[in-house]
Order: structure tokens, then sequence, then C-alpha cells
């Protein structure tokens, strides 16, 4: 492995999409050559994986001083946390240029500056860089969405703008905080994640810094109320861009939770932990009772993917190890599956011409293997066990349980939720009886069939056998867990409805 | 003494400042300008009286050559406010705004 | 003396190069495309003779030049780059304003870099009368440079207003430098910064008002909440490189010598931070409001200079007057001198004959035409709206620090509320250039091609800065 | 900890292999290379029947250890361990366990079999056949599970296949609605069963969540948390056992194709419920009050059920009614902590519930899937085999000695009896009348008296061997299981329930010989009168009966559907669409809104003072100039 490893990882993309746009490719020469550096990331992503040794701590560390006078330096690494992530973002975006072969070329080339920025926000160590990614990674959104999208896209693409970008100024004021602050406190600039932790934050200000990284994080995940840009977003988006925005951008929304909020602002967050997993599950029970009520089948999974993020999110707030593991393991199996969904949808709408759910049917016995796929991702999607979705919502529900009584009966009816629209919506489309929309529904050709393949598989293998993925979680999270002992780990909240039933800590 | 100078220098400035923004003649406006930098002038010369140094008096000078250029071109303005609208009304000259 | 010359060469060389100009123009052979390259050469040359004293980095970082009326400083070096720099885009970009308006003669150009060289001096002035002078020497050229369109009744008019509040700006700045002088027998800053040491800030109304007259007419220059009004009619009746230069060149020089006046004395600068706090909050919020309701590019562009002033004004209220080195001023400057020149200079080529493309509306459907230029200038607003990896991010980035470091952070905040409220007006010209179908073909061919060069040179430049660490 | 044996891992694989095999070729060669019906039919029998040779390997094995530590184990794997939760994909075969992966084997390698018969010519024969597999191979980790979790994949697993079978027929729009019904009544019951598993698990699952070692320290388990957890185990065990108030989905069920019916909804999904009770016996047995609400709401529902089994016409919701009700049994047994009784009547109920519903298979077969059973009558000459083996089923069903279901039953009426559960006991035994009643009365109506139907009469007959022949062997077991358990009273040794005893916490009641008497006494006396009343009236032909009054009511099942559309669905649905019409644009996206439209009314507001009267922006120099100086002085006050 050699040593700049994830900076070829981030850069490699970046750059081959600044070159298509700059250059007159035509859109072939751009699929295929996005297509080629997606795969190249993909194998150096999978070769980081294989050698990512799960101390706990950050590996494959790269360290260029950039401001010296501010301490801002160009410094990436990984730890088990954001491994999986980077794994999700390699493994899944490559089936775009794949599946989708007919778009421009601008298409292709954000696709690709989009997929480095995003594991440039990831792997960044450092909270200024983190926070050039995380707004790198927002403008290919923004030009997919404007240029590619779907008729009323100029009203969403503003919103999702506009609404994500003032999230993450009040971000960027609350970074400068707590630069400042380690300045004050150690005498030192630094701008390191790892260092921020040390910081003995008190005070109205620290709170106030505390909910701009919470507003900026609730936004990108989205947590209710933050939420009502997804839905226009979502559906007008192209599915690429859907499928990036859900499948790996809000989860970095959660990561940003993890990193930041969790480990430095420990007495904050434990004291507005309830508010937040509140806001969390409300935001889980109010997008998937949403989802009822879509005619579009793409809307329906957007809101479907809020209602599971409001879930994911749920497990960072329950500050127990059980919780947070099950949330990064969740973060996976969401993106694989709804990400897949995204693109099934993406299928489903070139196909028909439609998104309307009443106006499909009986494509199960038209597209047999597509149905199959679409069922075995929706059931991931859904939390079947055997199927990666069961073992970090079991997880998270464990997790919430302990926290909070309450929240954690709340939590478990995503069961009930999440499968009542979507088996409605399965059986709309796919079974029943095909009408002219469906009639000629080709099923999925070769090559779309083994692009899905490998996804499909690892939603299945996640679920029968996650240990290998959990033993490279797990030490990050503990050691996340360890490093602030007094605070997070002993915030039980007492079940005010139930006294009894209060977890005792052990 | 010195502050019956100073009153006398204030009263001018703010004179000049009321018609700046009291008289709509380009003419009357740049005048006002005028009346305020002499305004200044008369106070550079009189804290310059009071200090026992000449620097007042040169500075004094300097501004009375930049209120020439200024004036200048503040003549050639005129001219060609003249020329497009034939007025001299500031007030006319309103097309730029919103 | 010598060596006080030496420091003054670029001024030198922009004052002699501008005298030349003018002397030049009067031959009828030299035609305006010479004279475009030779002022371009003239602040090349400038820009590095500068540039090479920054290298070298004479280790002084306050040499005294002229007894003391001048001072270069790191400060004063970096300014004095930036102007030399902006000079130079525009000279360029005039060249290729100026293929598809007629109204150019060579002395616009000898106006420029006379210009510049007032702002040189303003950046060194540390006396006010030479600030004064320095001052007029700038103004008298812009409010040529403004006006140059004489068939031109929108021109004509904005010169108007611009004279008209100019001087009387300029009247108070005099009116605040006789104060001054009454109460401390010098206009010397460093005399001032004296006399305030030893008798106090607050004791002294002479002090009081005439630091708060010479505020006023610096606040008014730099387009301040509230002697802002001007700066909007102003730009849009001025041509668009023109435009540009004041909105870069000319803030950079009146913030350069407001930081240096403030900085004089601890005192003196504690006794006006709370104002300059509220003027900083206005600022930015009545531009943006100002800039939100806009349909002409150009409005909306001085709209966003005003937020930028009140951004400028927050790095002034967080400055340390015991240690200062004015470099999160200078990098906000020459961040914001990169995206605001670019976006001017592509719209000197293409804004079209006389200027007809100027709303928001002209410009749909661009980036299917030109898209090239469409980039150039979304990259150029990313810049201005402060998102990374642009230079106007890392710009925000430091003036938020200071002033977080420096215990403003109510100050902070509003500044990012700010962003938030600015973000939309810039994202809507690139959803226009990009998001909808061309109503016109944009294919008149571009005149030359310096304009455009300098767009991408800028581009480049906004990346650039964006690296280029600074130490606060 | 118990012996481990490697071949346990191999039992649910082997039709999860299968199932994942039948459905490659299915999907991707079935259409291509025309893939012969016998081959997918043979391919799907492979698996059950090696799973059914390793079960009675199991059994042998277990039989040969004392019987306090028959205890056989395999951990294949680690399935996921985080801090103090460790899961292993492990399986765990104890008698309990042993007992229903040999009866699950067994029927399930028989309804195969039946299938490979009764699905001929249905286009999606491969799709069936690798349903069926999965679902068995979900029902052997269901049962082999060695923790409440892996236990629950098995759990969720035959849920799913329960949906992908009920709505097998999947053009018609009520099959698939059937489905989603039976799936989601299903998750709100194991969303009971996921809320139990996390109580328990923080009460006393970390050291150890596996079966053995919870059993080991339910002891600390505070009383609140322990009826915490049994009562929400209950609740899954009511949505996968159809108790009341989740039961409405399996009549429903009932859309599948008959095997399903006969394997899922009878003989063993439905039974998983009953299994997870006895499973955790060691946490029931210690609340009573748990107990106590069990036995009552499965005798209540065995009531409703019998109830709406005396009304239905359809000769499959008969059945499943009937089901329901012999459920309501089974959790009345486990409630009363006769955690024997209750698995006991799993295993008899599977034979001839299994049976009966074959053979009314069988008769749909014959008919053209007709099921209607005014349609049917006289068939006892036509269909002799699947008449004779539907007799011995309904005998077993009923209660009549010394048919399986009588000792079954009797054993769990006595039990209540005898822990003192009078009011149990009494509606049992008024239940069972009824039971012999609706089946005698379908009995009837199906084959005696004259056909109602003479063309689909005419072209009725006797079904193919391979559907017959399981009817004879399972009509063996209806006939002789009860054999494995008989009580003392008959001179029996209770052989099963010696045999379980090691894996459940039961006290076996000390009752005097004169309960039972009275207890078997009673149950004879309700059959005899059920099948009475039913002769009565329908052994001789009769109509089609109009219903009035209580039996419209009924035959509407108290209109308990409806009520949950009302109450549940529809709100469910308005909720949501109040959430996207109302909610959402005005309430949760209205501070975005109004921002947005304060953010434009100010914007173009503020145009107003950019009036362009170089004057007034002389004014606005001087007011701002004079404001200043006005804080100017105050401040130097």
């Amino acid at each position: 492995m050699f040593e700049h490893v994830l900076s070829v990882i981030i850069f490699l993309p970046i750059l081959a999409g600044l070159l298509l746009l700059v250059t007159p490719a035509s859109r072939t020469i751009a699929r295929v050559s996005g297509l080629i550096i997606s795969l190249a990331t993909l194998v150096l992503s999978l070769d980081l994986y294989a050698n990512f040794s799960a101390t706990g701590h950050l590996e494959f560390v790269e360290y260029i001083p950039w401001i010296q006078s501010l301490g801002v330096s160009y410094h990436l690494g990984i730890d088990g946390i954001s491994l999986f992530i980077l794994m999700a973002g390699s493994v899944l975006l490559p089936m775009v240029y794949l599946v989708f072969t007919t778009k421009e070329k601008g298409y292709y080339a954000n696709l690709l500056i989009v997929q480095g920025a995003m594991a440039g926000a990831v792997c960044a160590a450092d909270m200024i860089l983190f926070y050039v990614f995380w707004e790198v990674m927002l403008l290919p959104v923004f030009f997919m969405l404007g240029l590619y999208g779907g008729p009323k896209r100029l009203p969403a693409t503003l919103k999702i703008t506009l609404y994500t970008i003032a999230g993450s100024l009040l971000m960027l004021a609350a970074i400068v905080y707590l630069g400042v602050s380690y300045h004050a406190q150690f005498n030192e600039w630094n701008f390191a994640i790892s260092k921020m932790a040390q910081l003995n934050l008190t005070g109205r200000v620290a709170a106030v810094a505390f909910f701009g990284f919470m507003i900026a994080f609730a936004i990108k995940i989205p947590l209710f109320p933050f939420h009502t840009w997804l839905p226009d977003a979502y559906t007008e988006a192209p599915t690429a861009t859907t499928f990036v925005l859900s499948a790996i951008m809000a989860k970095i929304g959660v990561y940003g939770v993890i990193r930041f909020v969790v480990p430095v602002f420990d007495e904050q967050f434990a004291r507005f932990a309830i508010l937040l997993a509140y806001s969390g599950v409300i935001g889980m029970m109010y997008c998937g009772l949403a989802a009822i009520a879509q005619k579009d089948f793409k809307r329906m999974l957007a809101f479907s993917s809020a209602s599971h993020m409001g879930i994911i999110a749920l497990g960072v707030f329950c500050m127990n190890m059980q919780a947070l593991t099950g949330t990064i393991y969740q973060i996976v199996a969401h993106a694989t599956s709804t990400g897949v969904l995204f693109l099934f949808a993406g299928i489903l709408e070139d196909r028909t011409n439609t998104r309307t759910i009443d106006d499909l049917g009986g494509i199960a016995a038209k597209a047999p293997v597509f149905a199959l796929f679409f069922a075995i991702a929706m059931l991931a999607s859904v939390g079947l066990p055997g199927t990666s979705g069961f073992i970090g919502e079991f997880m998270i529900i464990l997790g919430a349980i302990k926290f909070n009584t309450v929240i954690g009966v709340l939590a478990g009816t995503s069961l009930i939720i999440g499968v009542c629209y979507m088996l409605w919506m399965f059986q709309r489309v796919f079974f029943e009886k095909s009408n002219a929309n469906s009639e000629n529904f080709k099923d999925l050709s070769l090559v779309e069939g083994l692009t899905f393949l490998p996804v499909i598989i690892l939603i299945i293998v996640m679920g029968i056998y996650p240990q290998p993925f959990l033993s490279k979680i797990t030490p990050s999270v503990a050691l996340q867990f360890s490093q602030n002992p007094p605070v997070i780990a002993q915030t039980v909240t007492t079940n005010a409805l139930l006294p009894e039933l209060t977890i005792e800590q052990k | 003494m010195i502050h019956n100078y100073l009153f006398l220098s204030i009263i001018l400035f703010c004179l000049g400042i009321v018609g700046v923004i009291s008289r709509r003649n380009v003419f009357t406006v740049f005048m006002s300008i005028e009346l305020m930098l002499n305004a200044a002038n008369l106070a550079f010369i009189a804290f310059s009286r009071v200090h026992q140094n000449m620097d007042g008096h040169v500075l004094a000078m300097m501004v009375m050559a930049v209120a020439a250029a200024e004036a200048a071109l503040a003549l050639a303005v005129v001219i060609l406010l003249h020329k497009h609208k034939s007025k001299l009304d500031t007030n006319v000259f309103s097309l730029l705004k919103g | 003396m010598t060596n006080d010359l030496m420091l003054l060469l670029p001024l030198i060389i922009i004052g002699a190069g501008a005298i030349l100009l003018m002397l030049t123009s009067a031959f009828e052979k030299l035609n305006n495309e010479v004279t475009a390259y030779g002022s371009a050469i003239i602040f090349a040359v400038a820009f590095l003779v500068q540039l090479s004293a920054c290298i070298s980095g004479n280790a002084v970082i306050f040499s005294e030049a002229f007894n003391g009326i001048l001072v270069v400083s790191n400060f004063s070096k970096a300014a004095g780059l930036i102007i030399l720099a902006c000079g130079f885009f525009t000279t360029l970009s005039s060249q290729t304003y100026f293929k598809q308006n007629n109204f150019c003669t060579p002395e616009y150009y000898s106006l420029t870099v006379f210009a510049a060289s007032g702002m040189l001096l303003l950046t060194m002035a540390q006396e006010l009368i030479t600030v004064f002078i320095a001052l007029e020497i700038m103004s008298l050229a812009i409010y040529i440079l403004v006006g140059y369109d004489r068939k031109n009744v929108i021109s004509t008019e904005a010169v108007l207003k611009y004279l008209i509040l100019g001087a009387f700006a300029g009247a108070f700045f005099t009116m605040g430098t006789a104060f001054i002088y009454g109460a401390t027998a010098s206009t010397k800053f460093i005399k001032i910064s004296q006399f305030i040491a030893s008798h106090g800030f607050s004791q002294s109304p002479a002090i009081i008002g005439g630091s708060f007259f010479i505020l006023v007419a610096f606040l008014f220059k730099a387009a301040a909440f509230p002697f802002h009004a001007w700066v909007i009619d102003v730009y849009e009746g001025a041509s668009a490189p023109i435009t540009g230069y004041m909105a870069t060149a000319l803030k950079a020089a009146i913030f350069t010598v407001f930081a240096n006046f403030l900085v004089l004395d601890g005192t003196l600068q504690a006794g006006w931070i709370k104002y300059l706090f509220y003027i900083a909050v206005f600022t930015m919020f009545v531009g943006n409001l100002i800039a939100i309701g806009q349909q002409s590019l150009k409005r909306m562009l001085a709209a966003s200079g005003i937020v930028h002033t009140g951004y400028l004004l927050i790095a002034l209220v967080a400055v340390d007057s015991n240690a200062f080195t004015g470099s999160v001023i200078a990098y906000y400057l020459a961040a914001y001198a990169a995206g605001t020149l670019g976006i001017f200079a592509a719209l000197s080529y293409l804004g079209g004959a006389g200027e007809k493309r100027k709303n928001f509306d002209d410009f749909k459907g661009l980036a299917k035409a030109r898209p090239y230029s469409a980039a150039a200038i979304s990259i150029f607003l990313l810049s201005m709206a402060g998102i990374p990896p642009t230079a106007g991010f890392m710009g925000k980035f430091y003036i938020i620090t200071s002033a977080i470091e420096a215990g403003q952070i109510a100050l902070a905040v509003l500044g990012i509320i700010s962003s938030i409220i600015s973000m939309w007006y810039y994202l809507r010209l690139i959803i226009n250039m990009y998001f909808y179908e061309a109503e016109e073909q944009f294919n008149e061919s571009v005149p030359s091609q310096s304009a455009p060069i300098c767009t991408f040179v800028l581009v480049i430049c906004v990346f650039a800065i964006s690296l280029y660490p600074i130490a606060i | 900890m118990g012996q481990s044996v490697n071949y346990l891992g191999l039992i649910p694989l082997f039709p999860l292999l299968g199932s994942v095999l039948i459905g490659l070729i299915h999907v991707f060669a079935g259409k291509k290379f025309r893939i012969s019906e016998k081959f997918y039919g043979i391919l799907a029998c492979v698996g059950p029947v090696l799973s059914f040779i390793l079960a009675l390997k199991t059994f042998v094995a277990l039989k040969a250890l004392a019987p306090e530590s028959r205890f056989l184990c395999h951990k294949a794997f680690t399935w996921f361990s985080v801090g103090e939760l460790h899961i292993d994909m492990g399986f765990l075969a104890d008698p309990l366990s042993c007992l229903m992966l040999l009866f699950v084997t067994f029927i399930g390698s028989l309804i195969h079999i039946y299938s490979i018969g009764y699905m001929g010519g249905d286009k999606n024969y491969g799709k069936f056949f690798s349903y069926m597999n999965l679902f068995l191979g979900a029902m052997l980790v269901l049962v082999l599970g060695d923790s409440p979790v892996v236990m629950f994949v098995g759990w969720e697993g035959v849920g799913l296949c329960s949906y992908l079978l009920i709505s097998f027929y999947s053009e018609d729009r009520s099959n698939v609605l059937a489905g989603n019904k039976a799936f989601i009544v299903n998750r709100i019951g194991d969303l009971g069963f996921v809320l139990g598993m996390a109580f328990l698990f923080w009460g006393i699952g970390a050291s150890g969540f596996d079966f053995l070692s919870l059993k080991a320290h339910s002891g600390n388990l505070t009383p609140a948390i322990a009826l915490t957890v049994c009562l929400l185990l209950f609740v899954g065990a009511t949505g996968k056992s159809a108790q009341i108030p989740l039961y409405v989905w399996l009549p429903d069920a009932m859309a599948g194709p008959t095997p399903v019916s006969a394997l899922i909804h009878a003989a063993t999904m439905v039974t998983a419920g009953v299994y997870m009770v006895a499973r955790f016996s060691f946490i029931y047995a210690n609340v009573e009050l748990a107990g106590n609400i069990i036995a009552w709401v499965g005798i209540l529902t065995a009531l409703l059920a019998a109830i709406f089994g005396m009304f239905q016409d359809d000769i499959k919701k008969v059945l499943a009614y009937s089901t329901v009700s012999q459920l309501g049994y089974m959790f009345a047994g486990v409630g009363v902590a006769a955690y024997s009784a209750g698995i006991f009547h799993v295993f008899t109920h599977a034979f001839f519930k299994a049976l009966l519903f074959l053979g009314a298979g069988s008769v749909i077969y014959a008919l053209h899937h007709q099921q209607n059973i005014w349609k049917m009558g006289g068939l006892k000459s036509k269909m002799p085999k699947t008449y004779f083996t539907m007799v011995i089923g309904a005998l077993a069903l009923s209660g009549c000695p010394p048919f399986s279901g009588f000792f079954s039953k009797d054993e769990i009426l006595y039990s209540a009896l005898a822990t003192g559960h009078y009011g149990i006991w009494m509606v049992g035994v008024l239940v069972a009348g009824m039971t012999a009643y609706y089946t005698f009365r379908m009995i009837f109506v199906v084959f005696h008296g004259t056909p109602r139907d003479q063309h689909a009469f005419d072209h009725a007959k006797e079904s193919p061997a391979v559907m017959t022949v399981p009817l004879i062997i399972l009509a063996v077991g209806a006939l002789f299981a009860g054999f494995l358990n008989l009580p003392a009273i008959f001179g029996g040794s209770q052989m099963v329930t010696h045999w379980l005893a090691p894996s459940l916490t039961e006290h076996h009641p000390h009752a005097s010989l004169f309960i039972e008497i009275i207890a078997i006494g009673a149950s004879v006396a309700a059959f005899v009168i059920g099948i009475k009343i039913a002769y009565t009236k329908f052994g001789q032909g009769a109509p089609a009966p109009e219903f009035k009054g209580f039996a419209e009511f009924a035959y509407h099942k108290f209109y308990v559907d409806e009520l949950y559309h009302a109450i549940i669905v529809q709100p469910y649905k308005a909720i949501g669409s109040i959430i996207w019409k109302t909610l959402e644009p005005n309430v949760t996206d209205s501070p975005v809104k109004a921002a947005s439209k304060l953010y434009m009314a100010i914007g173009t507001a503020f145009k107003v003072f950019q009036v362009g009267y170089v004057r007034i922006y002389a004014i606005y120099m001087i007011v701002g100039l004079s404001l200043m100086s006005l804080f100017l002085s105050q401040s130097l006050n």
C-alpha cells in the first residue's frame, strides 16, 4: 500500500471530473472514463479495506501543514467509523456508470467530483479540511440537480442549496470557535479533529457552537424538522444524484455528528441528547407516515430514506456502544439498500416513463430478476433479519431501549411503519396485473444484472455474517466512548413514565 | 480668541452641509462643498496660529489646490449635464435608482 | 534617501508611467491598443518590482520614507500588490471592453494609472494631508473614469453623484484633519499617536471629533452604511472595467489607510470599535437587502461590494492594534479582488456592445453558449459567496477566526448569517446561466482575447490564493 | 454446556440451499430450458428429507444422553458482537427443539411431496418450491436458534415466506392484500418480540444472550422487567400465532395455495408463538400474571375463532378458524404453565390439521378450485381416500378418544382444571364442543348428502397418489400421535412430557384422579354433543343456511376486520395524507417558506431607499452621521 492512498482516492475522481468538464469529451468517453476512475477508486478502497487493521485510531494518516500559523493542515486518516462510509461510496458509485448510459458528460463529471469530495469529507482529520470538502460536495449536487433534474427542479435546487449552505456556514463559525477555544486553552493553534476532544467547553457560547454543528448536520441528515428540502430534492434530482444524496451524503451528516459533536461537545450533547433523540424518532415516524401518502414512488423512497435517517441518527444520540455501532452499520446497510432502491426507481422511471405508483403493475411477472433484486433491497430496507438492514436496526433499538424506554419503543415502530408503505408500493408496482405501462417492461440486462449482483450479495452477506465488518468498527467506537467516560457513558435518562423500567448503568 | 474662529469655521461648515442637502442646483451644491472646504481651511489657519507654526498654512494651501482641481472637474461635469438635459437640477438626474 | 526611493519604486514607476502615458496620448499615432498594453506593462513592471521587494523581504517591517510621511510595511506592500494587479487586469479588460464600446481615448489608460498612483500613495501614507491628497489623486482620476462615456447620460449622472458625495465626504475629511491638527499640532500619525498616548483619547474632544470625521470619510469611500447609497448608482453608471477597478483596487487602498489610521493608537481603536461594530453589522445586512431585489448584475455586485465592506469592517474591528500586521485584511482584499475583478473582466467581453447585457435575465443560458466563461463566472461568484475551496472562503475563514479570537463572537455569527443571506443572489446568476434555456445566442465573437485571458488567470488566482497560507 | 455437533447447522442449511438453487434455476433458466416440474419437485424434496434424516440423527444423539444433559449445540460463527452484546449464529438442539424439529421436517417433507401433485401445471412451479424450501429453512432456524436473536431470524423469515406464499397468485389484488396484511400484522407482533428481547438483554443478557445463559441468569431479572419481557414477547406470539387481537391475518392467509395453508398456516409457523413461550418458560414460569393473561387471551381466542368457524362457508376458512381456535388452546396450555401440554398439542395438531388442510386441498383440487362448501356434497363416494383420511383428521381435531387430538387437548384442559383455572377450563370445554360441531358440519356438508353442484361433482375424482399417500401417512400420525403422551390414567407413561422436561421449567400439578375423570368426561361429552348437533343439522345434506341475528354477526366475524380497518388502517392512511398534504406544506415547511417570502419582500422593499436623488443620499449621510454623533455624545457623558 503506498503512502498517499487516501489522497489518490480523493483527488483522482475530482481531477478526472474537472478534466472532463474542461475538455470537450464526448459523453461516451465521459462515461467510460468515469467508470474506469470509479473502479480504480474501488480497487484502491478494497485494498485499503484489506489493509485496515482496526486499531481504533486513525490509519493511513497523511499530514502536510497548510496554514501553520493557525495549525490548519492537510491531514487525512480513517478509522473504523469513516472507513465504512468511504467504502460505501467506493462500492456503490461505479454502478451508476454501468446502469445509466445515456446521460450527458457533465453528469458523469459531476458524479466523479462528488465522489472525491465525499471521500475527502470522510477522510479529513482537520476541521477546516473537512469543511472544505463538506461544501465542495454540495456543488456537484447543485449542478446535477439543476441541470439534469425533473421539471420542478429549480425550486428544489435552490432549497437544498440554500438550506445546506446555511447550515454549513453556521458550522464554519462553530469550527472556528473550536479552534479559537483550543488556542485559548492550550495556547496553540490547532484544527485537528482529534485534539478537540480535550477541550473543556462550557457556557452559553459553547451551547451555541454545539447547535451550530448540530443544525448543519441535522440539515444534511436530514433530521426532523429540517427535512423539508428532501422530498423535493430527492424527487426532482436525477437518479444518480438522489442516489448520492441518500446513500452517502446523508450519512456524512451522521458521521459529522459522531466525529464532531459527540466527542467535542460531550457535555452539551449529553444535555440535549434526549431532545435530539426525540427529533430522530419523530422524524422517523413523521416521514414514514408521509411516505404512505405518496403517489410517486421516488418521493415515497425519499420519505422512506428520511425516515430511516431518523432512526440512524437516533443511534448516535443514544450514547451507548450498541446503538452507535448499530448506526455505523446501518449507515452502510442503508446506503446499499436504499441506494440501490433509488437506482431501481431510476430504471423503472426510465423504462416506463412514469413515477406514479398507480400507473404500474405486474412487473414481477415481466421482470423476475429485477423484482427479485428489488425485493431483496426492499427487505433489507425494512430490516428483515438475514439482510443487512436488521443488524443495525436491532442494535439501535437495543441501545435506544437502554437510553430511554419511550424512545426505544417509538424507535421500534419503525419495524411496522417501514413495512407498510414498502409492501403497498411493491404490491402496486410489482404484483397485480400488468398494464400498458408495464406491459413491455424489459428485465435487467446482463450488464445491469451483474452490476447490481455484488451489492445484492453484499446486502445478504452483511446480514448473515456481519462480524468481520463489525470488528473493524468496534475498536473505534470503543475508543470514542473511552475518551469521554464521565459524561456521555453515564448519561442514562430515567424513564419518567415507568421508572422501574429504566435500565441501570452497570 | 481661537473659539471665535472655530465657531465661524463650524458655522460655515454647517452652512455647507445644509447647502448640499437642501439645494438642488448643481452649482450651488458644489459651492456649498467649497464652503465646507474653506471652513476647514479657516480652522487650519486658526490652529496654525494657536500652535505657532506654519504647518496649518501649508495644509490650507494643499487643500485649496485640491479643491481647485475638484472644482475644475465639477465644472466639466456641469457642462456635461447641461448638454444632456439642459438643466442643472440634481433631481433631474435620477435615472439610476431602485 | 536612496533607500527611501527604492522602497517607493513602484509608486514612482506608476506615477512616471501615468505622466508618460498622459503625454504620449497627445500623439495621435498612438492608438488605444498601444496605450492599453503600455499601461498594462507599466502595471506589470511595478507589480514585479513590488513583488521582488516583498520576496526579498527586507526584514524591516516599518521602513520609513520621507520623514515618516510614508511608511512601507508588509501590509502596504501587500495592498500595493493587490492594487497593481487590479490595475493590470483592469487595463487588459478595458482593452477588450473598448472593442465593443467606442468612447475610449488613450487618456483613459493614463487616468487608470494615475488612480493607481493615488492608491499606492494612500497605502503608504502616514500623514493626514498626504492621505487627503492621495485620496483626491485617486478620486479625481476615478471620477473622470466613471464619467468617461460622455455621450451617455447614465454615466454622467453617475459621475455627478459620485463627485458631489465624494467631495462632500472629502470636506469632512479636511475638517477632521483640521480638528486633529488643532489638537496635536501635527498631522503625522506618529505624532497623533504620541499625543493620544500622553493625553488620552476620550479627554480630547478635538481628537474625537476629528477622528470621527475622518472615519466618516473613509467609511464613505469604502461604501459602508449609512454612506453606501452612492455606490449602487455609480457602479451601474460606470463602465464594467472601471466598476471592477473601483470595487477592488479602490477598496484595497481605502481599507489599507483606514486600518493604518485606526491602529495608530489602541485607545483610538477601542473608542471606535463599538461604532464600527454596528456599522459593520448594518453594512452587511443593508448591503444584502439591497442586493436581493436587484435585477441588474452590476447593481447586485455593487450591493455585494457593500456586504464585503461589512466583512472587511469585521476584520477592522478585530485587528489588534498592538501587533498589527493587516494580513487578514490584505488576504480578504486579495481574495475579494480576484473574484470581483474576474466577474467584471468577464462582463467586459460578455456585456456586448454598449453593455446591452446587464441584467440577470440577460445571462440566461450562457453556459450552453459559452461554457468556459460561465464556469469562470460561477467560480468567481462562489468565491464571493465564500464557498470552499475558493479564495473567498479562506478570506472569510480568516476574518471569522480573527473576529472570534478578538472576542467578537456576535460579529462573527452575524457575518455568517449575512453570508447565508447573500447566498441567494450569487446563486441566482449561476442558476440563470446554467439552468435556463438561452434566450439569445451569445454568438458575437469575442473582439480580443485579453479579457478572456484575464478571466482565466483570475480563475487560477482564485484557487491559488486559497492555498496560500497567512499568519494571523 | 452441551455437546457440539456440526450437523445441526446443516439442518436449516439444506432447505435454504435448496431454495436458493431452485430460485436461481427458476429465475434464470426456467423459461429458457423448460425445466420439468419433476426436476423441481425432486430437487425441492431433497432438502426437507435430508433435514428430516438429520433431525432423526439428532434425536438419536439426544436420546443417547442423560436426560438432564440433553443439549446439543453448534456455533457456526460469531454473528455479531458489540460491547456486552455477543450473538453467535448458534443452534441448539434440546428435547424441545428436537421434538419441533422432527415434526416440522417430517410434515414439511410430506407437504413438499404432496405439493408436487397439487401445484402441477402452475407456471410458477419453481418459485413455489423455492419459497417452500425457504420457509422450511427459516422455520428450522426458528426452532434451532440458540438465542432469541437467531430465533428472531427464523421468526421473521417464516413471516416473509408466509407473505410471499400468501400473495403467490399475485395477479389478484386480494391475495396480495392478504399477504400484506399477514406481513404487517406479524410485524406488529415482531415489534413486541424485538422490544422484549431488548429488555431481556438489558436485564440479564450482558453475560450471554443464548438460551442456556439466559436460563442460568433468569433469577436476576427484576419483576418489572420480567413482566415487561413476558408481555412483550407474548405480543410477538399473538402476531405469529394469530391470537387476539392480531389473529385477523390468518383467515385471509388462506389466499395462498393449500399446501401453504397446511404447512405454514396450520402445522408449523403459526405454532411458533407457542414454541417461543415454551422456550422462554424459565421466565414465564416465574411471572404468574403474564401466564394468566396468556391463558385468557388464548382461551378467548379459541372461543371467538370457534364461533366464527361455525358460520364459515369456505372450507379453508373453516379450517383456518379452527387453527386459530386450536392455537388458543395451546396458549391456554402454556399460560397455565402446562408447557409440555401446549407443545404436545402443537405436535398433534400439526398432524391432524395438516391432514385436514391437505384433504381440503385434495377436494379443492378435484373440484377445480372450488372452495365453497355449499357447492360440494356427497363426495364420499368419489374420493374415498380423501374422505377417510379427513374423517380421521376431523375426529382428531374434535377430540374424539383415542385420536391424537383428544389426548393433547385433554391434557391442556386437565392442567387448567388442576391448577385452578376453572374459568378457562369451562370455556375450553365449551370450545371443544363447538370444535366438534363445526368440524363435522364441514365433513357432513362436503362428503355426505347429495351433490349440490352436479357438474362439478361429475368431474371430481380422487387425487393422484402423490397427494393421497401423504394424506394416509398423516392420518396414521393423527391417529396414533396421541399415544406418545398417554397419561397415567390410561396406563401410559407420558413419554413426551418426560422427554421435554429438561427443556422446560414446569411444575406438574398433582391432582386427584377425580379431577382427571371430570376433565376427560367433560371433553368427551362436549365432543359427543357437538357431533350430534352437527349430524342432526347437516348429516343428511342441507341447503346453504341463511344467517340472521347473531349468526349473521358471527358470519361477518363480528365485523372485526371492518373495525380494524376503521380504527387503524384508515386513521393511519389519514395521518399519512394529513402529514403530506397539510402538515408538511403548511406547518413543517412553513418557517422555510415564510423566511423565503420575507426575504424577497424585504429585498424588494429595500429598493425604495435607493431613490436616485443625490440630495437624499447626502441626507442619509448626514442623518447617519448625526445619529452616530448622538451616540458619541451619549457615550462620552
